[in-house]
């Protein structure tokens, strides 16, 4: 079974040369610090800041240099600056290359719910409805289940949803799985899961074809 | 060159009134106009309808409006980190209209270009498309969105000039460029006022004609949300 | 009668201190010259600048600063330049005060030909569409009639149009003319111009109540 | 930071085929990818469809792709000022689709920006928007105009850097940013090719993310088309 950090680390293999990549808050933002050295990417916040760098070194916090989670961040050699409009031009126009988010609940059709639990959380979608009616490719990071052991992968969302039918592939403490048009296709079990822990974790439907191999981080 | 230079934050915010639709600029508390905020404040002026894109915290940014509860109604796309709101907006006294981020930049944009509503995919099959026109373009589903309408925008620019012209910083450009302009009237407060000619033409990032008035705020506290580090080696 | 610098300096007139204002090609152009020294006025030209200057001293000439006319220009304190979409987003968002352009033909009902003779001339429209189906206060200024003699302010534009019930003023070599519900209304006389003679310069429905005074320059 | 260099023009215009549609960049001979435009002459690539919003003059800009008869289809605003192009439309050998500038310029800003349409005043109750569906907002009449598609986007920019991020000097700037990102592939030839970190991150006016391709162009002419000078006193 993953961590979150594992689960970043796997998620960052998905990451190639010459990407440009938006990463949520939470487990996403983590998928940085994984990245392979020899490739070249570029992250884009869509508060307006495209090649982000890492968190800047006490002292030298900018409060008008931040990331989409407010944190304070700094940019490497060839980044750039530009307004909201401009920043969702990137995402609307499918710029990007590859968008990495958490989510509350996905259904094996795709459909995901991150923002809004009727009557107890409205934080907000933030971007979130943008990106997901917008990426191309989008990999969706979370836990299997929730805290009351509840699976996350459902046959129908329950929450509100942010977007319909635009998952590709979810990575979690327990497996990768790609959406097919028949359900969650199992690709990769977490080191230590059985296919059965995966099978009993996994409310929609869920293909198994052959053998499972365990996932390499 | 035409002078748009006022006072104080007291004369740039003339005619503001109960019941009016203010656009404010910034991302979270990141080039947010602070002096115009704390000027509303001292105002009293309530009944508000605010467009931005998050609600500030608990006690700064719009934050402080809403503990006084001058605000009716906020049209923003994420209002997390902000326990007042949180609660007027359960107990049913704030309005609230969510809004996906990309589409509230471009409900701006197009009040400021002339255009009355477009086409997004944000938002569809969500409750956000309830009640609005769907429509299919090259076998994509897309939304129809209006644009803003709004008495007053406020923005907040790193430097500006006498003509009105602004360059912001960093990511406290956010939302401020496409607010100016989507308004009947836009107030720009900047950290550095300069004469005309100061700036070179080709840096400008929202030209002078946008701005009705511009004045240098008188101070800035540039709060940052969440101080993240990293250690020296 | 005037000429066409004397058609310019009346409109110059209608320029009013803190003005934005959009100059198209020909007569337009010329109305810059006889602005008021003491009103603060700036240029916008839509292939992207605001606060145009005269044009520049011989040995000056910047090719990559010129207005809409492919003029060599320079700017003033206070200009910046921008991009076509967002000098569009100026003009259709009605932040440009005033419009002035030329016409081939106007309608009584404020109706505007001025892109295209079919078979003929097709230069395209260029900026005047956008310019002519946005303003809310638009200038027209061409003489009174054609070289043939024949009226161009009529019932019906004969050629394409270029905009409809969109021309509210009306300055010529004859007069100065407001286009109203019922057709063009006669303001002013050109110095030494008799009624008569514009009436009979006038193909479309004309409106002459009480004295109309002689224009003053 | 991900490299977009490429070392001449040759390389830069690789894919380039007969039949494409292509977005030039520029405003009369302003701005205009002068050696692009030299070696889709010497490419000799035909049946093109350009997107520009002029046609240069007769023996420059696109004037010399349309004295090779490269052309099948001009989209721009004006087309004044070149002989051959008024030649071949008279004849009909040439099509030409003429659109008002403001509808150009949001037309690739619609391609690069996702929107799959948009509503503008331009062209209401003209020949513009025979065929094209209107409508109502707020009482005033609006046509609806679709994004451009486009094979390859040609730009030209003042400085650019190994990222792709370009700036533009004076009115050179005009249709070049919104072409950016409009087309499957966008080519930028910048006068200057500087390292990444070379430019201030505050001043890029397009952000890397919108250029595939960007190389140094070998030398610009920099026609004038109108000289128009005052005398010194």
């Amino acid at each position: 079974m993953l961590d979150k950090n594992g689960i970043a680390k796997r998620i960052a293999k998905e990451v190639k040369d010459g990407y440009y990549v938006n990463l949520g808050i939470g487990i996403p933002t983590m998928v940085a610090n994984f990245v392979r050295d020899d490739i070249s990417v570029e992250f884009q916040s869509e508060n307006g800041v495209l090649g982000m760098g890492p968190f800047p070194f006490e002292g030298e916090e900018d409060a008008d240099i931040i990331n989409a989670g407010k944190q304070t961040i700094t940019t490497m050699p060839g980044a750039s600056f530009f307004d909201s409009v401009t920043s969702f031009a990137m995402i609307r126009g499918q710029h990007v290359d590859l968008t990495i988010l958490g989510a509350m609940e996905v259904s094996d059709k795709g459909d995901i719910a991150n923002w809004k639990i009727p009557g107890k959380m409205v934080k907000g979608m933030g971007g979130a409805m943008d990106l997901v009616a917008s990426a191309e490719n989008i990999i969706v990071a979370m836990m299997h289940t929730n805290r009351a052991g509840e699976s996350k992968l459902l046959k129908e969302c329950t929450l509100p949803l942010t977007g319909v039918g635009c998952v590709k592939k979810i990575v979690t403490n327990l497996a990768v799985l790609e959406v097919t048009t028949d359900g969650f296709k199992l690709l990769e079990r977490a080191p230590g899961v059985s296919v059965e822990a995966i099978e009993n974790a996994t409310n929609g439907r869920l293909i198994i074809e052959g053998d499972i191999p365990e996932m390499k981080l | 060159m035409i002078r748009k230079t006022v006072e104080n934050v007291q004369e740039a915010l003339k005619g503001v009134k109960d019941g009016m639709t203010l656009m404010l600029g910034g991302f979270g508390l990141c080039g947010i106009p602070e002096n115009t905020i704390s000027e509303l404040v001292r105002l009293g002026v309530t009944d508000l309808c605010c467009i931005s894109n998050n609600a500030g915290v608990d006690d700064f940014g719009l934050g402080l409006l809403l503990q006084k509860k001058q605000i009716r109604k906020m049209i923003s796309s994420y209002v997390g980190e902000n326990d007042e709101f949180e609660r007027q907006m359960l107990s049913g006294e704030l309005e609230v209209e969510l809004t996906p981020q990309g589409t509230l930049a471009e409900k701006c944009r197009a009040a400021q270009a002339g255009f009355p509503a477009f086409y997004t995919p944000a938002g569809f099959g969500t409750e956000v498309a309830l009640g609005k026109e769907t429509r299919e373009f090259n076998g994509k589903m897309y939304v129809l969105e209006e644009a803003f309408k709004a008495d007053f925008s406020f923005v907040k620019a790193w430097k500006g000039d006498e003509a009105g012209n602004l360059i912001f910083k960093g990511t406290a450009r956010n939302f401020n460029p496409c607010m100016c302009g989507a308004a009947n009237i836009t107030v720009a407060e900047v950290e550095e006022l300069l004469p005309a000619g100061s700036l070179d033409p080709n840096d400008i990032h929202v030209p002078g004609i946008f701005v009705q008035r511009i004045f240098q705020g008188e101070k800035y506290e540039k709060r940052i949300e969440q101080r993240t580090v990293r250690p020296r080696n």
